[in-house]
């Protein structure tokens, strides 16, 4: 995965001398994922920066409106709140605000999510908050090679996208095809085909689910994976047809219930393919609180195999009551 | 050609009369609209601080950059906004500079440089950093400029700005305007120290000025901003100045005991800074009534114009409520 | 509202020394909800703060973890962006992360929702975004008597707690008992009870949903208002009583629409009461878009008594494709 | 009682000997825990640090309240942290300090004014200056400190505390541990000009000391909190120093580069605080040595005791993973 967005961040900037990056400690990379941008494309477009991240989303922003085209990574989601600021209130807005007069071209980095015993502050999954601004664009990759082709449209649209990458999950294999191919962003992937029951899984929990399927599939249950790749904007279409299919629906989402994607999706469902379905919608998300430190608390309140093969088997066995 | 008040052109000087004398007529209009109801969302008017405004935007062009706030109307008039647009824009009408989605707390004109005025105390700072970032990589001189309140300078922001603009030696120009006031807390009560000094930390150079003279501004702005041009870095003024009007317009209605000295308000009055640099060019030719009494002419006219063009502008259409949110949908 | 609102203050203040209470101008008193308190307890107890939203959310933050009860006021709700760090990342964490260790009795106040013309950056609903952090209470009240009881309530209460009221329509007229009152957090009233379908409706949205309930009893259509008054803590078994009745489910929130609290209601009551629903949930919300200026634009995104009586009617009017 | 290293008595510098010992000896066990893959999370070490959170905690009591960091183990263990369930906590177990929740990142004792470590980077300054309003509205006394990484300093909220804290005189002092690296940045290249300056701009004292000379720390804090103390307001410490270590234990994994010169590390490593303080204490009384192994041995048992203590603690129960949310639930 950090491979993959690895190259899309190489050849994008390649492409594009336009494109600025900055944010903290981008030149040692953390993550891996900005590695040897510094030294190839120099102090001037790769910039590390103080930590003050109510000043670089600002300056993202800013820097956006004067005609560049610019990442700037947040680091960890949760540090996004510390610069929500000029995310909520500027980047979502300001388009807006002037009736069109400006496009704001940036793309934002940040790990979301836990898995790693990074503890509550650094394992917040931040897409429900940052989607319920409306202004800003939110891509959640499920495999490396969605990364890059994901990455790149990020980069090359002239809004605020949110690139969100699972935490701790980045050192992910899977095949990443060596061309400059992108994938559009609101488009979401069938992942796997199945008649029985339509799985909508997001970013990292496209792995669990489509194992979940796997495993199911040995007993001749057929679950659909749909993959939404990108949260806002969201390709409802897919979902809705892949629903009138099934009749039946479990929604994961590695985020707290409530306000959720998932309970968004949910929502869209129960008003747009009411007729399809013949069972409840389920959600599997994480519990109302925070992320705990230690392994056993933290596997008890993430989505798994488990929690996600539980709640198909339950849609599938629900009954209308007599 | 005779130059006075610090060696500038009078020229000069005749063009920053008439450029706070529109943002003043402009501003007086939007007061009475206001009191009669016509404005559909609350205004903070700059009435008092036009100097500011006017003698650090003498020295921009239309591709430098500004970045403003919640009392906007002034920066955008001196940037070269269009006073008719604006208008509109206030009204809420659909040829306003932002279609009537922005209002006058919002009041921007990308294509003259100006970001635009901001809801959110101290939200143009960060936006100013970034925009001097761009014009820095683009090499060619062009400086950002984030105009901000002293209430705004007690936001952290500004601290992070001042090291990264430091750090980077960022074409950024940092303005504040200490109008003693964050809304109804007097300045001293919420703003410890001095706002001049919190540059020299970071080791950048700071200079407080008198804000109600053109001419001190003129001055201070026009060795920042070469500074800047030049590539050697930022430079945060500090300007003193006094807002003669409530905050917000409106204040009236929730307002019951005065936050404020009625004999203060009228000495700073009495410094009007339209009326210091009139004063000034009298002093200096008395023949210069006439150009004047022109210059107010044409600015009655100016705000006259805008009105008309504002009320004959139709409502914005409802169904282009939802309006812009992405630039690729 | 306000003059409830101030009430309750008053008496909270005076009955418990430990309060203090800060913001930026809470002495002049944007609302009014403040007023006259800095004169009767002083300067030490009632303080008016610098605008550093980032300090002051995290102080109340630290002052309420060293024995204090705090009220926080933020002013507009778009602030709380501003301040989002310590709400989200120490307010809504340090208790869990600890263990429970601490009590954090904090009640931030702000103002969230349009109406008033104050364009993208004051109008804002945060609700959503806030009851996505799992570790902040929600108040949003719908009525002036309601508003003194939940808030002497959120005072009391040993967690952080949003108490949000709606801009603008703070001056709105009703009822408020002389007497000490408090309404527990946690349980929805029904404000009009009817058997054909049930009317969610949160906030500053009861008023216009009563007003339709009412317009559309004449037609001898009995719609059950029910109002959650607390968002976190949720009292989802009313409103699953109630769907339960009426078959039929509509949800009125002022909040951009995706992962709204509309959204969320939606989901688990097409999880929990799916065999009692008849017709598909419906939700009145904000497009995904900023609240424009111009009162006209303004008035096309804001649910109103027009598209919640169409909303209402569709889904009553809705029939199983044959 | 005989007094050297600038008056102060043997027995604190003793004490100060033990807990700066305590906590290099309880790191160098996490550091080899980390290296064996014992420990669930992450974990950032404070080697070479000690004598910040050492001078400055032997001035506080349990009532006074501090705010940490995300290398926060030895602010935790300096202000009367317990080592066995600091230990649990870091290997995940339910007899952690909180239980398993929180970590490495967040030990804290309320119990004992630690309102704790802290996961997000300038996020302990703003509840430090909380909790000093607290106290001062007790009027007991007490105090409040912050200590915050030079990293830290270019988050804007710092100046936001001084502002605040200089308004209202708040008995907070902000201790700003400078170790030369935000992460793998160097100092120089994310932070422009003189920390402690900082304060000067709102009339705070602030003052720069050896961090690496436990005397000199706590000297300095010494005037600080007492200034605090006694209701004469806050300040500012920015201890100079350096982290032996790397920024987090597991960087050997992604750090493919050096981002500094060993020969740096091994200068600092001379400069190390307990060594130094070792040698004080030898040269004034060679007799000291006894004391100094009986010291160090029973700081051994401490360690082998929090080890003990941590495996024999179970795992926390799933079952509780939903954990206090709320304390009215
Ligand atoms: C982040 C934020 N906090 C608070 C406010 C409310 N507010 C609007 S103007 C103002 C005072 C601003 O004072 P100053 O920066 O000195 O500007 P002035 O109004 O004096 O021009 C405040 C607190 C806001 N708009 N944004
Ligand atoms: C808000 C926030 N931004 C970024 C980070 C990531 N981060 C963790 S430690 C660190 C460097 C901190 O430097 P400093 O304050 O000097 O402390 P030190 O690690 O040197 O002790 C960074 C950037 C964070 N934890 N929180
Ligand atoms: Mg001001
Ligand atoms: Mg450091």
């Amino acid at each position: 995965m950090i491979q993959a967005m690895n190259e899309a961040l190489f050849e994008e900037m390649e492409r594009d001398p336009s494109i600025v990056l900055f944010g903290e400690d981008v030149k040692a990379s953390l993550f891996g994922d900005t590695k040897g941008l510094w030294k190839r494309f120099g102090p001037d477009r790769v910039r590390d920066t103080p930590i003050s991240e109510a000043l670089i989303s600002g300056m993202a922003v800013g820097c956006a409106a004067a005609g560049r085209r610019v990442v700037c990574h947040m680091m960890f989601g949760n540090f996004v709140y510390t610069g929500m600021d000029a995310i909520a209130n500027q980047a979502a807005k300001l388009r807006y605000m002037t009736n069109g007069q400006i496009r704001l071209p940036i793309t934002f980095l940040a790990v979301s999510g836990g898995g790693r015993s990074a503890a509550a502050q650094h394992s917040d999954a931040i897409h429900p908050v940052l989607a319920n601004l409306g202004g800003v664009k939110i891509v959640m990759p499920g495999s490396p090679a969605d990364a890059k082709g994901l990455l790149k449209a990020a980069i090359r649209d002239d809004d605020p996208v949110f690139f969100l990458q699972a935490a701790g999950r980045g050192g992910e294999p899977g095949e990443v095809p060596e061309e400059d191919y992108v994938i559009p962003l609101g488009q979401a992937a069938i992942r796997r085909p199945g008649r029985d029951l339509t799985l909508v899984a997001i970013g990292a929990m496209v792995r669990p689910a489509l194992k979940t399927a796997e495993a199911l599939a040995g007993e001749g249950i057929e679950v659909e994976v749909v993959d939404p790749r990108t949260v806002v904007p969201l390709d409802l279409k897919t979902i809705l047809g892949s629903v009138r299919r099934t009749g039946r629906l479990v929604i994961v989402d590695e985020a707290r219930d409530t306000c959720s994607v998932a309970s968004h999706v949910a929502a869209l469902v129960a008003e747009r393919a009411f007729e399809a379905l013949v069972a409840p919608i389920r959600r599997v998300t994480v519990p109302d609180c925070c992320i705990p430190y230690a392994p056993v608390l933290e596997r008890a309140v993430l989505p798994s195999v488990e929690t996600i093969e539980r709640a198909v088997r339950e849609t599938l066995d629900w009954r209308r009551p007599a | 050609m005779a130059s006075i008040g610090g060696n500038l052109p009078r020229e000069e000087l005749l063009e920053m009369y008439r450029g706070m004398l529109t943002i003043r007529r402009m501003e007086e209009q939007l007061a009475r609209d206001c009191a009669a109801g016509k404005l559909p969302g609350p205004v903070h008017l700059y009435v008092g601080e036009e100097a500011i405004a006017v003698g650090v935007c003498r020295h921009l062009s239309e591709r430098d950059w500004i970045t403003s706030t919640h009392r906007g109307h002034g920066h955008f008039l001196a940037k070269g906004g269009d006073p008719a647009r604006m208008m509109a824009e206030i009204y809420g009408r659909a040829d306003g500079i932002c279609g009537g989605f922005g209002g006058s707390m919002h009041v921007a004109d990308f294509s003259k440089g100006i970001i635009g005025a901001n809801g959110i105390v101290g939200g143009g700072i960060a936006l100013a950093a970034g925009a001097a970032l761009a014009v820095q990589l683009d090499g060619d001189g062009r400086v950002a400029v984030a105009f901000f309140g002293d209430g705004a300078a007690n936001q952290g922001v500004l601290a992070e700005a001042l090291n990264v603009a430091a750090l980077w030696k960022l074409p950024l120009l940092l303005v504040c305007e200490n109008n003693g006031f964050s809304e109804f807390s007097p300045t001293a009560t919420v703003t410890a120290g001095s706002i001049a000094e919190r540059a020299r930390p970071f080791g950048l150079p700071s200079v407080e000025v008198d804000g109600n003279d053109v001419v001190a501004v003129w001055q201070a702005a026009d060795v920042a901003v070469r500074r800047a041009r030049e590539g050697r870095g930022p430079s945060l003024i500090e300007a003193r100045t006094y807002r003669t009007r409530g905050h917000v317009e409106y204040e009236v209605t929730f307002i019951t005991e005065p936050y404020r000295d009625e004999a203060e308000v009228e000495a700073w009055r009495a410094r009007d800074p339209i009326d210091r640099l009139a004063r000034r060019l009298r002093e200096e030719d008395p023949a210069v009534e006439a150009k004047l009494a022109a210059i107010a002419a044409a600015v009655e006219e100016t705000v006259r114009a805008a009105v008309r063009f504002a009320e004959a502008s139709p409502e914005p259409d409802p169904a282009s409520a939802r309006g812009h949110m992405f630039a690729n949908a």
